[in-house]
């Protein structure tokens, strides 16, 4: 376990925040979203993992420690999306944010 | 004294709008009389002699810069005999104008506001007599000022008169810019200078002790002070009506006659003149000064004398006069000799005086000033035929009428200067040019108004002569144009023109040289003999259309379109340019603004446009601010930093 | 000093003002209460001021001084410090005329009668309180108290446009405060005082570099000069005067102006001479802009007020001029105009206001020949424009002279800028007077009937004033120098 | 567990058991909305004393649970520290807390989800609170989270309500996406420095020993938290969420919850970075530089100041509805709080935080006072408020003395927290002076639409033929009554003497800069 | 080239491969499966970077409850299960930011050159002793964050009946 460099996380993390985002702002979907915003998430429980594998003494524990609550984090964001999505069909039968657009200017 | 005579002049006029308000302002204006008689009388007995009392009106401790003595301005009274002189003038006159006004203007409405102006004009005018500082005479200076726009507006209802008023005191007004900065550029010279601290201590007095302040600090001939004379020129025309400052005079004839009288014979008129005797005995003229004065006067007196040849208003001709016998004025002080000057103003005052009231006579009997509307008054109105024609006589320089040995004076006076500098000599010739002009235009007025059967206007009514009031003064008048001459002969009254060692009179008055008399002697009587043979015995000469001297006529009438330039470069070039300015400050300075709350509100929108209400769009501005943030912080900030020298 | 005066008088005029508010249709009578109370505490005040107590530890003292903690950080400390010396003195004699003069004149507003006193007294309040403090944060908190009562008096009360005419006040000297405000707060920390206090900074300020010196003063001379107003920041002030109510434009005029002005002197002038030397061709060129464009746009204006406005500026840049000049006589000629100013715009807007409602109109090309049908009117429009002309024997004169003196003393022959925009000056006012008092009569409403008794009441205070002071210039001029800045070591 | 945490924990625990009271006597059944707020409005009074206690008010020494001597303890790998800046937001907090429960209080009594509402309130105040004692990245982050979640359900409560739906909707996603943003960052700072606590960023000696790592971090946690601040550019879910919401949530979201935002700020950028040495030598395109953070941040920071001030206040200049109005000025508020944070000297933390102290009153207030004039049925424009100063009087003056505040005039809070943050950032030199300048030109730019409004409440009148709103004249209920009362006094009292709370703050700042170095 | 370098190669491509089709496939369900997939190579990388219970972990609650919890959401939402995202007019200013987003997270990962190496790995009883007593508050903030959660989430979808 000693031939991957930091480097290559690093990549691995920015494609995927970077998908993510580019998710974020194309989908119109509101479900798609929330798939695009967990994306987005996983690229930094990601780094938190990887950077305490590379951190050593006991720092590193905290890494993964924060690891494990972002992935909680990240679940609960999960379900209180879920519930406006199901507040937002009742209301209005589409879950497409590019519909929802009567608060602007 | 006198000025506190006006003021209560001025309230007790208020107070009583009945008939007696003038008679309480002529009494004040008698007893302001009988007070510059006293004081003239007191003079005479002791002469030469100055006596000044100051207040400090405004006054700044001394500190170490530019007036390390302080900085003082005062005001006072200064009786010396100049003064004394020129107090008997005014009172005397004012008092007798007063009395005229009486009877010349019971038929007029807002009475009381006439008597108050006329008062607080004869105030003023004292005040700026016995002023003892530069300051304090210009403060009364402008208060003749306005007074005398007062007075011209009196017809306030009539157009013309408004306008005139305004104009007189518009072009006088610039004459006393110009006088200030005279005041001003004299201060420079003589701020720590002369007797005393300096005039910055003592506040611009022209006396200190028994002597002129400046006396020791007096004679200087720099480019400075050249010019400061030149300014005091400046505002001495503006009053005085000298060539360029002229105009406003003939059109200030829209005022009432008695006020003209006034204005031309004793007070504003007279202020000009006085200044420059005032300057040119405690400020001293250079040389230069001198010729340019001498300039202007004889300039004025020919360029005036030719315009009244051809007017037919009674009063203009006589208001041409004014300007033309100013002139004379000038050039006596011009040539040198103050006391001269101040010869023809005491003499003509009366003269002048008297043409006014009797020209006033004539037109309050039949009601126009056309000359060529009357004529034949003779017989109604002898008494104001013979005072017109007294007033006329002495005008004319005949002897033994008063104007006779003034403006001989100032003829030798003049001649006596082009000896020494001949380029006096052109001034010269014009003054003696005018001799004949002023016989003739006055003449021909007499002539028109008087000679002949009967008025050529049969609408005008029947003439007569007025009240009691107004017979009096021509009687005291005539007397005094008839006299005045020869009252500074006697040795008491003489002492007036004696000021201590300053004097510059010419050791005899007229009588010197024979030759120069009898020319100017001639030039008049020839002029009177012109006017008769065209205008005598109710004959009218009138020019053919289409002769040669057509369009100089009209150019003589027309003023040499001097006005006419004057009112175009107001209406054009002045008011023309703050139109342009106004449109300038509405639609660029204004606009400018208006330009940026445009733009604030363009901008406003414009970035609401942003708030699409899209969350997607709301997430890419998220996006769009990280990845700037990153590029600053990243690429951006560190070169930043690094260029201002480092952390 | 036993009774601490300057705090009783603002006392008494937040007092009245309260009470005013509250009164509603009584409102005019605890008005006038109240600013005749105000007025005998300045003459008090006045009478007390006989000597200003000497410099004190290197700083200029000021009489009636009193000074409380109010914040206090280890890095600022702020205090209620008020004083006074002759400049302000005079400043405040000001206020408490025009004060009474216009609560007078408004003897009849039907509109608000509560609210709109109160704004009256609220704006002279705001006015004291400049005139009096000797703190940045107070000073500046007096400075922005009379901009609401002023916008509310413009914008409830004002004329057709009052609404558009409101807000540019509001924001033009809003703007011009804030420029102020960061020159005063780089004033007190650049000079490492800490304190707010007018003496500390005072003191302090002498260790500041020429340059630091010069901005500082670049953005003071700004902040106030837009009040003042300097062209090219002046277009609020036709715009303001043409729409408030005459009472507002009285104190915009006489009033309003003059903070600027004495903002200048008092916290740029003083403090930041060097600074101010090396900015003095800066202040030249505005002086002059202002003092032509004022006149030479005055003459093309039809509207009565909008004339007043322009000739305004024209005063408030001989004003600037004066100071300018940096001396003695300069400062006192100033001051003097400042005052002089005062009463003579308050006295020609209450008579053009007047103008407006006997006549229905201010545009001088529809009047004409009101004098018959109203001579008091006319009387005091007369008086009005003449001693705004200067006129001697009326009250601008003595300033007029000295200003021009002052500037002949340091700029020669520049001062035929001034003289020659005299000769403007006069000329449209002689227009204006041409056109509205005399020549026949036109335009003249049935019922026009010479103006009631309180308006000439109002106005006959301000004649009073322009007659007395012109006459006697002597008592003010007394006042003035009697002022620690004319104490001033190298002080020319 | 030992009783020392949980007494340090004092306030929150009394919020969070409120909470849980609230959440208990749903499930019980209970529906009266007045059980609801009255629990809320005394526990966030109860825990607010308890905080100024702890803060060292004297008369209150008795409800003391922090000794004085564990605040501002240096910085150590605990993951919270109790500061009395921190104390000072706290108290802050609950200030807001409490004006919001106190004028729910006058809600409809029948209204469903009382419970919730209440509950999410006190649940938002916890995360709140917590977050004013971290010392710990995450932690913070977490407790942005807590307030994050529940604001995000308190703006849908009114679930039937289309409106409140999409805001609800909106906030979640650019919420969502920052709370990503801002772990990603936080996730390259645990890589640059090996730990997430505040002691070791203070240090500064990045593990990988590479600045650009921090550098990027430090972006992303400013994207992030500036959400939170709703600073430009991340602002713009606040206009339609503020819109949206219902209006007393608006004024809990723009009084209450942004502000964790700034002390994030506090905490992230000016404590412990603050004096964080050279990072290293970072070559970007050939030049190299020695980076340090606090400056090159402080740019960052300027930048986001100026834009932030610049841009909330023109979108403000037209804006025509009162809500979008006071949320458009509230973004720009921001920008003037985040020139102490950019300037980072004791005296600028101490303005910023009056700042923030005196936009509870005044923004949380405005809000209240629209909360009951919409209420009252005006509509919800501008023009549709005209003249009704003549109505309503001292609501509308109220009003007024808030928009005043706003816009800075003297004798008011907002003035004074203004002029002493500007004199603060004067007062550090350099180019901060320039901060002020933007500061103060922007605060002359409010002007413009303050002004305006003040003019169509006083000086117009509505048109002739207007029907009048249906309770125009209706009492707008005591609790309501109340809050806005308590706002109207803290702005004059506090804008006449702002001694005691500015005195208090400057020295909570003062400690709170010397912990972080 | 390493196996453990070929594998992170592979698991990563796939994750990237697998995240780009969730979000750009036209059906949900497809979307959820591909989602599904992702999570399952992320934990496969937590396993390679030996942390067994992060792993573990992911497999449970993302690639089980979330993805379980993300298709319920699909079930209500839509009548028809199998149906096509509705293409909707995207606006090119997210679209190119996107892509810029991309280039510049790409600049600045490439521009860390810098290789350090992988030093150690930690057991799960280290892990839970530090996670509840070190970290603990962490959790106890999490709950918070969950009951919040849980009170408006459950009210929000509950059909109001009152």
């Amino acid at each position: 376990m000693t031939d991957l460099s930091v480097a290559s996380f690093l990549f691995l993390s920015g494609a995927l925040l970077a998908i993510g985002l580019f998710g974020i702002l194309t989908r119109r979907n509101f479900i798609l979203l929330l798939i695009a915003v967990e994306i987005a998430m996983n690229a930094a429980i990601l780094n938190f993992v990887y950077f305490a594998a590379f951190a050593g003494t006991s720092q590193g524990l905290s890494g993964q420690a924060i690891a494990v609550v972002l992935v909680g984090l990240a679940a609960t964001e999960i379900a209180v999306g879920l519930a406006i999505v199901l507040a937002l069909n009742r209301q209005r039968g589409s879950i497409n944010v590019g519909e929802a657009t009567t608060l602007k200017l | 004294m006198a000025v506190s005579f006006g003021i209560v002049g001025l309230l007790g006029t208020r107070l009583k709008k009945l008939e007696y308000g003038g008679w309480i302002a002529v009494g004040f204006a008698a007893a302001a009389m009988i007070v510059g008689l006293l004081v003239a009388a007191a003079e005479m007995l002791s002469p030469g002699s100055y006596t000044d009392q100051s207040f400090t009106w405004l006054h700044l401790p001394g500190s170490p810069g530019t007036f390390p003595n302080g900085f003082s301005l005062v005001m006072g009274s200064l009786v010396d005999p100049i003064s004394a002189l020129m107090l008997l003038v005014v009172t005397v006159v004012g008092f007798l104008v007063m009395l005229y006004s009486i009877g010349y203007m019971h038929h007029d409405h807002g009475l009381p506001r006439y008597y108050a102006e006329l008062s607080l004009f004869l105030a003023a005018m004292t005040g700026l007599v016995i002023a003892d500082n530069l300051l304090e005479f210009f403060l009364f200076w402008e208060l003749v000022g306005v007074c005398s726009y007062f007075l011209i507006g009196f017809y306030y209802e009539k157009p013309s008169a408004a306008s005139a008023a305004k104009e007189a005191f518009l072009v006088t007004r610039i004459g006393d810019v110009l006088f200030l900065l005279g005041i001003f550029l004299y201060f420079t010279v003589y701020a720590t200078a002369g007797g005393g601290a300096g005039w910055a201590a003592s506040g611009f007095k022209f006396v200190s002790g028994s002597t002129p302040f400046l006396a020791g600090a007096m004679g200087g001939n720099t480019p400075l002070l050249t010019v400061a004379g030149l300014m005091m020129l400046a505002g001495a025309a503006g009053k005085s009506a000298q060539f360029p400052l002229h105009a406003w005079l003939p059109d200030a004839m829209e005022g009432p006659t008695t006020v003209s009288a006034l204005i031309h014979a004793a007070t504003m008129v007279a202020a000009g003149v006085y200044l420059l005797v005032i300057a040119s005995l405690f400020l001293g003229f250079t040389p230069d000064d001198r010729l340019a004065i001498v300039a202007v006067g004889g300039f004025t007196t020919f360029f005036a004398a030719t315009m009244a040849v051809v007017h037919p208003d009674i009063k203009r001709v006589i208001a041409y006069s004014t300007i033309s016998q100013l002139g004379y004025m000038v050039l006596g002080v011009g040539a040198g000799f103050a006391m001269v000057g101040m010869y023809h103003l005491f003499t003509h005052a009366f003269f002048k005086a008297l043409l006014f009231l009797a020209a006033g006579s004539v037109i309050h009997a039949v009601g126009t000033q056309d000359l060529f509307k009357m004529g034949g008054l003779r017989k109604p109105m002898r008494v104001t035929a013979i005072a017109f024609a007294v007033g006329a006589l002495s005008l004319s320089g005949i002897p033994p009428f008063a104007g006779f040995f003034s403006k001989d004076d100032v003829l030798s006076s003049v001649y006596t200067a082009a000896q020494s500098n001949p380029a006096y000599w052109p001034f010269l010739i014009l003054a003696y040019a005018t001799v004949f002009l002023t016989a003739y235009y006055i003449f021909r007025a007499w002539f028109l108004a008087f000679s002949g059967d009967k008025s050529r206007d049969p609408t005008l009514p029947a003439a007569h002569e007025g009240p009691w009031t107004m017979q009096v003064p021509l009687y005291v008048l005539s007397a005094l144009a008839i006299v005045a001459g020869v009252l500074p002969f006697t040795p008491s009254f003489g002492s007036l023109f004696s000021l201590g060692g300053a004097t510059s009179v010419p050791p005899t008055y007229g009588t010197t040289d024979l030759v120069l008399s009898s020319v100017s002697v001639g030039l008049g009587l020839g002029g009177i003999l012109l006017a008769r043979a065209l205008w005598g015995n109710g004959r009218v000469y009138v020019l053919a259309p289409d002769s040669a001297l057509q369009p100089m006529r009209t150019i003589l009438l027309e003023r040499y379109y001097i006005k006419a330039g004057y009112d175009w470069v107001g209406l054009r070039i002045v008011y023309g340019g703050s139109r342009v300015a106004d449109f300038f400050e509405r639609y660029v300075i204004d606009g400018t603004i208006h330009g940026f709350e445009r733009l604030g509100t363009k901008l406003s929108n414009g970035l609401r446009e942003g708030q699409t209400g899209l969350v997607s769009d709301y997430a890419s501005y998220v996006v769009a601010g990280v990845i700037g943030l990153l590029i600053l912080l990243l690429f951006v900030a560190p070169l930043i930093i690094a260029s201002l020298g480092g952390p | 000093m036993t009774l601490p005066l300057l705090s009783v008088t603002l006392a008494t005029l937040l007092i009245g003002t309260v009470l005013t508010f509250v009164a509603k249709e009584k409102a005019r009578y605890v008005a006038l209460a109240t600013s005749v109370v105000f007025l005998l505490e300045v003459a008090a005040l006045l009478a007390a001021y006989t000597v200003w107590p000497g410099p004190v530890n290197g700083s200029p003292g000021y009489a009636n001084l009193e000074s409380y903690s109010w914040i206090h950080l280890s890095w600022l400390s702020i205090n209620y410090t008020v004083g006074v010396d002759g400049i302000s003195l005079v400043m405040i004699l000001l206020t408490a005329f025009l004060q009474i003069a216009t609560v007078v004149y408004s003897w009849e507003e039907t509109k608000e009668p509560g609210a709109f006193f109160g704004l009256l007294m609220l704006t002279c309040l705001g006015c004291f309180g400049v005139f009096i403090a000797l703190d940045v944060l107070l000073f500046f908190l007096f400075w922005e108290a009379v901009l609401i009562p002023m916008f509310f008096l413009i914008g409830f009360w004002g004329g057709p446009r009052r609404r558009y005419a409101a807000l540019k006040f509001f924001v033009y000297t809003h703007v011009a405060s804030i420029v102020m405000l960061v020159g005063l707060l780089a004033l007190v920390f650049y000079s490492g005082a800490k304190s707010f206090d007018f003496s500390a900074i005072y003191v302090a300020a002498h260790g500041l570099s020429p340059t630091v010196q010069t901005f500082l003063f670049l953005a003071l001379f700004f902040g106030f000069g837009v009040k003042f107003p300097i062209v090219p920041f002046h277009t609020w002030l036709p715009d303001a005067h043409v729409e408030a109510p005459t009472a507002g434009s009285v104190l915009l005029a006489g009033l309003l102006l003059k903070l600027g002005a004495y903002g200048l002197i008092r916290w740029a002038v003083e403090i930041l001479p060097i600074g101010m030397s090396h900015l003095t061709p800066l202040l030249y060129v505005v002086a002059f802009a202002s003092i032509v464009w004022g006149s030479v746009i005055a003459l093309a204006q039809r509207d009565l007020k909008r004339l007043i406005a322009y000739s305004s500026i024209n005063h408030m840049g001989i004003v600037l001029l004066a100071i300018a000049v940096y001396s003695q006589l300069g400062l006192l000629a100033a001051v003097l105009l400042m005052f002089a100013h005062g009463v003579v715009s308050a006295l020609l807007f209450m008579a053009s206001g007047s103008v407006h409602h006997t006549f229905g109109t201010r545009d001088i090309s529809k009047l004409g020949g009101i004098t018959p049908v109203a001579p008091i009117l006319a009387t005091m429009l007369m008086v009005g424009s003449l001693a705004s002309l200067g006129l001697p024997a009326l009250i601008s004169f003595p300033a007029e002279f000295t200003a021009l003196l002052a500037t002949w003393d340091r700029l020669a022959y520049w001062v035929l800028i001034p003289l020659v925009l005299l000769v403007v000056t006069a000329a449209f006012y002689l227009w204006m007077m041409q056109r509205v008092l005399f020549g026949p009569q036109r335009n003249i409403p049935e019922k026009a009937h010479d103006i009631p008794w309180f308006e000439t009441a109002a106005m006959g205070i301000l004649v009073a004033l322009v007659i007395v002071y012109g006459i006697l210039p002597g008592f003010l001029v007394n006042v003035i120098v009697n002022s620690p800045v004319y104490g001033f070591p190298g002080f020319p | 567990m030992d009783t020392t945490i949980l007494a340090t924990f004092t306030p929150e625990l009394i919020v969070l058991g409120a909470a849980l009271l609230v959440f208990l006597l749903d499930v019980l059944g209970v529906r009266k909305l007045e059980t609801f707020g009255a629990v809320a409005v005394s526990a966030t009074a109860i825990a607010l004393l308890a905080v100024v206690a702890d803060l060292g008010f004297a008369p209150l020494a008795v409800l003391r649970t922090i000794p004085a001597s564990s605040i501002d303890l240096p910085l150590g790998p605990s993951l919270y520290v109790v500061t009395s800046l921190g104390l000072v937001f706290q108290a802050i907090f609950l200030t807001s807390a409490l004006l919001v429960s106190l004028a729910s209080l006058s809600r409809p009594s029948d209204e469903k989800g009382s419970a919730v509402f209440f509950g999410l309130l006190l649940m938002a105040t916890v995360g709140m609170l917590f977050a004013a004692v971290a010392s710990d990245l995450i932690f913070l982050l977490l407790a942005v989270e807590i307030t994050g979640i529940s604001t995000y359900l308190l703006v849908g409560y009114t679930r039937k309500d289309a409106r409140s739906l999409e805001a609800a909707m909106k906030f979640y996603i650019v919420g969502a996406l920052s709370s990503s943003l801002s772990f990603f960052g936080a996730s390259l700072l645990f890589g640059a420095y090996g730990g997430t606590s505040f002691s070791v960023l203070a240090r500064g000696t990045s593990v990988i020993g590479y600045p650009a790592l921090a550098l990027a971090g430090y972006a992303l946690l400013l994207a992030g938290l500036g959400f939170k601040l709703t600073l430009v550019p991340f602002h713009a879910w606040a206009v339609d969420v503020y819109d949206g919401a219902p209006d007393d949530v608006s004024a809990f979201l723009a009084g209450g919850s942004k502000k964790i935002g700034v002390f994030a700020f506090f905490l992230l950028f000016t404590g412990p970075v603050l004096l964080a040495p050279a990072l290293g030598v970072w070559c970007p395109a050939g030049h190299c530089s020695t980076v340090t953070l606090r400056p090159t941040l402080e740019l960052a920071l300027g930048v986001l100041a100026v834009l932030t001030m610049t841009i909330g206040n023109l979108l403000a200049l037209q804006q025509k509805e009162v809500k979008r109005l006071l949320a458009y000025s509230s973004i720009s508020q921001a920008g003037y709080m985040l020139i102490g944070v950019a300037v980072g000297t004791a005296p600028a933390l101490a303005g910023a935080t009056l700042q923030v102290f005196a936009h509870v009153f005044m923004k949380a207030g405005a809000f209240l006072v629209v909360a009951a004039v919409l209420g009252l049925g005006v509509g919800p424009r501008v023009e549709d408020w005209k003249g009704l100063a003549r109505q309503r009087p001292y609501l509308m003056l109220a009003f007024a003395l808030m928009l005043l505040s706003l816009a800075g005039i003297p004798l008011t809070i907002g003035f004074v927290s203004k002029f002493v943050l500007f004199s603060a950032a004067v007062q550090a030199e350099g180019w901060f002076v320039w901060l002020a300048v933007a500061g103060l030109l922007n605060s002359a730019l409010s002007v413009f639409y303050y002004a305006r409004f003040l003019k169509t409440i006083y000086l117009d009148s509505p048109p002739p033929d207007a029907p009048a709103p249906p309770r125009l004249f209706a009492p707008i209920g005591y609790g309501r009554s109340a809050a806005i009362a308590i706002a109207v006094v803290a702005i004059v009292a506090f804008g006449i003497d702002p001694q005691p709370v500015l005195s208090g703050m400057q020295a909570a700042a003062t400690h709170f800069v010397a912990i972080g170095a | 080239m390493s196996v453990e370098e070929l594998a992170f190669l592979g698991l990563a491509a796939i994750a990237v491969g697998t995240a780009m089709l969730a979000l750009l496939v036209r059906e949900l369900v497809h979307t959820i499966l591909w989602v599904a997939v992702f999570f399952v190579s992320l934990s496969g990388i937590y396993f390679l970077l030996e942390a067994p219970f992060l792993g573990v972990l992911q497999l449970g609650v993302y690639a089980g409850a979330v993805t379980i919890l993300l298709l319920f959401g699909v079930m209500v939402t839509r009548k028809r299960i199998f149906s096509k995202e509705v293409a909707t007019g995207i606006s090119p200013f997210p679209f190119a930011l996107a892509v810029v987003a991309m280039v510049v997270l790409a600049v600045v990962a490439a521009s860390l050159p810098v290789p350090v190496t992988l030093v150690r790995s930690y057991d799960v009883t280290l892990l839970s002793t530090a996670l509840f007593q070190q970290y603990g508050a962490w959790l106890v903030l999490l709950g918070m964050v969950m009951l919040s959660a849980l009170a408006g989430a459950i009210y929000l979808v509950r059909e109001g009946r009152e």
